[in-house]
């Protein structure tokens, strides 16, 4: 890795920015959300409430952090950061400056699956070092949550490969420069977007952190800064997620070229990006928010008899095709 | 630096408050008018106030009710269990001095026999609104924190 | 961090788990969605659940010692207060329960002024529950948007008696102030905009999928169950027995305008759904019709401090079924004797008895029927009759029950 | 009052050697406490009055009065038997009317009568598990309420 | 009849209401009017209260204690003069004690604005320095 790579993966467009993308989404959902029940949302903190996410994690990160004597101590404390580290490192991979990534490899699809299994993995570890009951059962949701959702989440995801015929996000960012794939495999995106919102915890999956069930899920027993991490780490993942989304199925950082001046023309690159983005996060979120929770078996049930076979009909009908 | 980072958390410890909930005997009354400071008409979570499901995640601990002996150690408990800076508001006349039920033989009078309280708002009970003065008196720490001529519309 | 708090705090036991008794699985907070903590014991066979055995006392305040030594008007407000969603049933209980123990009349228009508010407390106790219910199902915006309409009829009750929720207006003889002026045109404007709203939901209570299947055949009563455990309310009236207090037994002006009663056949939770909102479009047009008849004249009686001796049993209709006072009195400034039998109590048996043979997960769902602050599933232990020892339910034996039942019933 | 109903409380009052009382709204039917769950059952199988409303206790004195409101239409129908403060104890109807557990569970506590076959015999249901022992049952009249808030250090 | 089924029923009239503006009140960044009968704090004019006790022994909720703020001679029998102290705490704003005191010299307030650091500063002793 180059020191321009490095510079790049730390400042723009890497973490940095995107952490502030994470924050931004928040807000964005707890406002979107606010307006659709009738209510205007955070207002004080920041114009329009826009630093209310900033201003939840300074606050957790000043508190005091308890660390339960039954848990572990050291899962506890960094268990977060490593938790952190999944989407962070996943989010590195997205091209956006146009079909350019910070970090590549010609596989790198197949290593998203592991940042989406890890990242749960972390999830489930966590909560059982917390060693809290309701932490536990949450496990157990969660155990069979990601049982259910991880064969129709990664067959989604292998079908925008198999029309590119790579298995790098690159390539298949650019193979959709003519057509955007969610036009050729609309299916397989109503997948990946009904298994994000598994991966995501939100309704009407969000049955691992049901709070009138089981209180905080397996961030129970969480306080202080890893209770912030673990916070902006599920934003990071939503961010995650929405740009994967948009890089398989909508075309990634691709658009309509401006100028001849490459400079100018890759941040013409990202605004197409961000709108694209943030159209993927809105669409997650206008279906959270108007759905109840279902039970445990009935996601489970819905995953196995509907949305697999789906998946599996829509990855065939594509082989078919090419 | 140092100073910059207290800045930055005392400015966020103002904007962003979760608060936990717990009934100790109360009659519903208070609990229903906390829940609706939360909801559209009032929206409470424009000050940043949120509930939050666990105390360990709480700031602030909202407390209605006589504290009967039943709940209270249980209210010690989740007391315990919050993380420092934590704040204690008891809310209406039950909770306050033991209101309507003073000499009921089943209650106690007040909760601050239970746990070190921050804050009192009377009532019975208080509504939305008074709730939500006492919560921003708590964290702006002004006798009359009523920002009236601050135009927020968001 | 100059202000951050020094040294971590280590604590003994495993969080949360303290805050129940006996160390046991609480199902749900403590918290939030209001409620008097109730505790249920559930004994299990495999999955299903055999038998429960609730627990309360959690609210135990002595409300009826403290009657016996206070004065009869004192005890308007105190008897009130045992509850702040049904505060107004209460005070009209008790002091129709006194009235009827003395010669004196009520006036005509106290009658009608006491059908209007009673009945506005239905509507905004019955919107309460339903967005409760949202929000145990995971679904805020429904409890968002159902709260922002209760308000129009707290705001309405506040303008007639003072007070949003211990409306203190009853006393005995009448009420205490009249109806304010003009409020027969703002009733029939902010009424008419609840009923929309309801119209709107019960459309999507009952076509909304992700609440459908949570809510359809959950928790079923027979009628002979019913029959058995005397429940009250919108509860026996959802197995398909049609008894109201209001008609059977009418108080207040309700022989005058007179309630359509609700039922439905089902028995489930879904069904309750649909029977309370039909309740509410009801009680909209009694409020209504309460006003257009209502006569003029006094509101209240001048009323003695003391009681005739005697005994008087009385219940009226409140949201969530028949509340029963029990008064008796010897003469003097003091009750000898209040006996409350709330809503709640009554139908705490016939929701343990829905619970069997549900699974675990339904828990929460199941007790919504029963009341509005079903939140209070925040004590629930579970004991398994094979092992017969108390379900600790802390460590991997509850991941891999999950797992296993999760399974069975995939395959 | 209807005379169809009526006659058959009084032919239950006869047989059970009770004394039958029609007052305003509610007509008392006074039997002998062990003579309850006959009386109780009698009663709930006349048409529409299976509703049992409630149990009341009352302290008479010497005596605890038990009383069993049974509803139908304009009129309550209620069971009254006393059992002595020296040996409060009476049969449990619950295995009858299951509707009467809770009730009697609640009485139990309240006022210190033992119901036989209760489920929740020997349990606490409103009260705290550690109320005081020495304490009398707090809704009798010789209990007093401040000193039972010092026992449980309320105060 | 059982209405259509449908998944995400909610939808439309989410975005609905999000397009309507929302109902929030301004509150705390501005003054609430509160309706014209709510029962806020107690008030008493110490001018016109006469130290009758009719409010003690009426209260519901134990707030009002009579103080004794010195002796007066009435004839040739020396009495006690006790003005009211409010124990505003505990006091649930029911207006039974408005409604008895013959000499009108308690209000219910529209004041909710009540929230105090120091429980004991909601003990309201107007009433006894005119007494003096
Ligand atoms: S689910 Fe959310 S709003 Fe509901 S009680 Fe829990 S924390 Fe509060
Ligand atoms: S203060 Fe009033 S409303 Fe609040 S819990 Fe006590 S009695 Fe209920
Ligand atoms: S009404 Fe019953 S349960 Fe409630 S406080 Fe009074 S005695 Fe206890
Ligand atoms: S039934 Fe429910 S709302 Fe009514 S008084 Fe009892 S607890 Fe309150
Ligand atoms: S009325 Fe019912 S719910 Fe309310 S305190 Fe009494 S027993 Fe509990
Ligand atoms: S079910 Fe209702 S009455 Fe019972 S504890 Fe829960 S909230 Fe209270
Ligand atoms: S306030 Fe009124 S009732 Fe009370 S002592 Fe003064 S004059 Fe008497
Ligand atoms: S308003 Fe009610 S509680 Fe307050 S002082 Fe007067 S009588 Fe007492």
């Amino acid at each position: 890795m180059t020191p321009v790579q490095l510079a790049e993966l730390l400042l723009f467009p890497g973490l940095t920015f995107f952490v502030w993308l994470a924050f931004l989404f928040e807000w964005l959902e707890r406002k979107t959300a606010a307006r659709m029940q009738g209510r205007l949302g955070p207002v004080v903190a920041g114009p329009f409430g826009i630093l209310q996410p900033v201003a939840d994690f300074f606050k957790l990160a000043s508190k005091e952090e308890i660390v339960p004597s039954e848990s572990d101590p050291f899962v506890l404390r960094w268990g977060p950061a490593l938790y952190f580290a999944a989407p962070a490192i996943g989010i590195a991979f997205i091209p956006v400056l146009g079909y350019q990534s910070v970090l590549y490899h010609p596989l790198d699809l197949l290593f998203m699956f592991f940042v989406l299994g890890f990242s749960t993995l972390m999830a489930g570890l966590l909560g059982y070092a917390s060693a809290g009951r309701y932490a536990t059962i949450a496990m157990g949701r969660l155990v069979v949550q990601y049982t259910s959702y991880e064969v129709p989440l990664l067959i989604s995801m292998v079908t925008p490969a198999v029309l590119a015929g790579s298995l790098s996000l690159q390539g298949v960012a650019q193979a959709q420069a003519p057509l955007w794939y969610i036009f050729l495999a609309p299916m397989a995106f109503a997948v990946f977007i009904l298994a994000s919102l598994a991966e995501l915890e939100k309704p009407p999956f969000d049955i691992p952190s049901a709070s009138t069930e089981i209180v905080g899920g397996w961030m129970t027993e969480f306080s202080g800064n890893a209770l912030a991490y673990v916070k902006l780490t599920k934003n990071l993942s939503y961010v995650f997620l929405s740009a994967l989304a948009v890089t398989l199925f909508l075309g990634g950082a691709g658009g309509p070229v401006l100028t001849a001046d490459s400079d100018v023309q890759a941040l013409a690159y990202v605004c197409y990006f961000l709108l694209k983005l943030f159209a993927v996060g809105f669409l997650i979120f206008a279906i959270k928010t108007g759905l109840a929770r279902v039970r445990i078996d009935q996601a489970a049930k819905v995953f196995w008899t509907v949305v697999t076979p789906l998946s599996l009909a829509q990855l065939a009908l594509v082989i078919l095709l090419r | 630096m140092a100073s910059f980072r207290s800045g930055l958390t005392q400015w966020a410890r103002k904007r962003s408050i979760w608060v936990f909930h717990v009934n100790a005997a109360s009659c519903n009354g208070c609990d229903i008018e906390i829940l609706a400071a939360l909801t559209p008409r009032y929206d409470a979570e424009r000050l940043g106030v949120e509930l939050v499901p666990s105390p360990r995640h709480a700031d602030v601990l909202l407390v209605t009710g006589t504290l009967n002996p039943l709940m209270r150690d249980r209210l010690k408990t989740v007391y315990e269990q919050m993380p420092e800076p934590r704040h204690v508001v008891a809310i209406g006349a039950c909770a306050l001095g033991g209101g309507v039920m003073k000499d009921c033989y089943n209650v106690g009078h007040g909760i601050d026999a239970a746990v070190p309280v921050d804050l009192y708002i009377p009532g019975c009970p208080p509504r939305p609104e008074a709730i939500i003065f006492g919560i921003l008196k708590l964290v702006t720490g002004t006798p009359d924190p009523v920002m009236a001529g601050e135009a927020h519309v968001g | 961090m100059s202000d951050a708090p020094a040294g971590d705090r280590k604590e003994t036991g495993a969080g949360l788990m303290q805050y129940s008794p006996e160390g046991m699985m609480p199902f749900g907070p403590v918290h939030p969605s209001l409620k008097e903590p109730e505790y249920f014991k559930l004994i299990l066979e495999g999955e299903k659940i055999v038998q429960v055995v609730p627990r309360i006392g959690y609210v135990h305040r002595g409300i009826e010692r403290a009657a016996q030594e206070r004065t009869w008007v004192k005890d308007i407000y105190l008897f009130e207060r045992i509850c702040g969603i049904c505060s107004f049933a209460h005070s009209i209980s008790f002091t129709q329960a006194v009235e009827s123990m003395s010669p004196f009349e009520v006036p005509d228009r106290a009658r009608y002024i006491r059908v209007v508010v009673a009945e506005l407390e239905r509507i905004h106790s019955h919107l309460l529950w339903l967005g409760l219910v949202g929000h145990w199902a995971g679904f805020d915006t429904l409890f968002m948007w159902v709260w922002k309409d209760r308000e129009h009829v707290l705001d309405l009750e506040e303008g007639i008696t003072g007070n949003r929720v211990h409306k203190s207006y009853s006393t005995f003889g009448g009420v205490r102030k009249d109806l304010p002026e003009g409020i027969g045109a703002k009733v029939t404007a902010e009424l008419g905009y609840i009923e929309k709203r309801v119209a709107y939901y019960k459309d999507l209570v009952q076509s909304e999928q992700t609440l459908t299947v949570r809510t359809r055949g959950v928790g079923r009563i027979s009628q002979d169950t019913a029959r058995k455990l005397s429940p009250v309310g919108p509860l026996l009236r959802c197995t398909g027995i049609g008894r109201d207090v209001r008609t059977e037994d009418p108080y207040a002006a309700y022989d005058e305008v007179r309630p359509e009663v609700q039922t439905s056949k089902d028995g489930d939770i879904a069904s309750l759904l649909v029977l309370r909102l039909n309740e509410v479009l009801d009680s909209c047009r009694m409020v209504k019709e309460a006003l257009e008849k209502i006569p003029s004249g006094p509101f209240k009686v001048p009323f003695p401090r003391t009681v005739p001796e005697g005994e008087a049993a009385f219940h009226v209709e409140a949201p969530r079924g028949e509340l029963f006072y029990f008064v008796k009195s010897a003469g003097g400034s003091v009750p000898e004797r209040v006996k409350i039998r709330t809503p709640t109590m009554a139908n705490l048996l016939t929701a343990t008895e829905m619970l069997k043979g549900q699974t675990l997960a339904d828990v929460p769902v199941v007790l919504t029927g029963m009341d509005p602050c079903f939140g209070c599933m925040d004590r629930v232990s579970v004991f398994d009759v094979d092992k017969s020892k108390e379900w600790s339910l802390s460590g991997e034996e509850l991941r891999d029950y999950g797992i296993e039942y999760y399974r069975g019933r995939r395959g | 009052m209807r005379r169809t109903s009526a006659d058959p409380l009084q032919r239950l009052s006869a047989k059970l050697g009770g004394a039958l009382h029609p007052e305003r709204r509610t007509t008392l039917l006074t039997v002998d406490p062990s003579k309850v769950e006959e009386a109780c059952l009698g009663v709930a199988s006349l048409p529409g009055l299976y509703h049992l409303s409630t149990i009341t206790g009352v302290d008479l004195g010497d005596q605890i009065g038990i009383l069993y409101h049974f509803w139908e239409g304009r009129r309550f129908v209620t069971v009254k038997t006393a059992v002595p403060k020296t040996a409060p104890r009476i049969r449990s109807v619950a295995g009858a009317l299951p509707a009467a557990t809770l009730y009697e569970a609640e009485i139990q506590d309240l006022f210190g009568v033992a119901f036989d076959g209760n489920p929740y015999a020997g349990k606490r249901l409103l009260l705290p598990d550690d109320y005081p022992a020495e304490a009398p049952p707090p809704m009798r009249k010789e209990a007093d309420p401040e000193k039972i808030r010092r026992m449980m250090k309320l105060e | 009849m059982m209405p259509r089924k449908k998944l995400g029923g909610a939808l439309g009239e989410m975005f609905k209401t999000a397009l309507e503006p929302p109902v929030t009140e301004q509150y705390p960044f501005g003054r609430k009017v509160v309706a014209e009968r709510f029962r806020g704090r107690l008030d008493v004019d110490p001018v016109k209260c006469t130290g009758c006790s009719v409010c003690e022994v009426v209260c519901p909720a134990g707030v009002i204690t009579m103080v004794p703020v010195g002796k007066k001679t009435i004839g040739s029998r020396e009495v006690e003069v006790k003005r009211p102290s409010f124990d505003l705490y505990t006091c649930i704003s029911c207006g039974q004690c408005v409604d008895d005191c013959r000499f009108g010299a308690l209000t219910l307030t529209h004041d909710f604005e009540l929230a105090v650091f120091d429980k004991k500063s909601l003990i309201m002793k107007k009433a006894l320095q005119v007494g003096k």
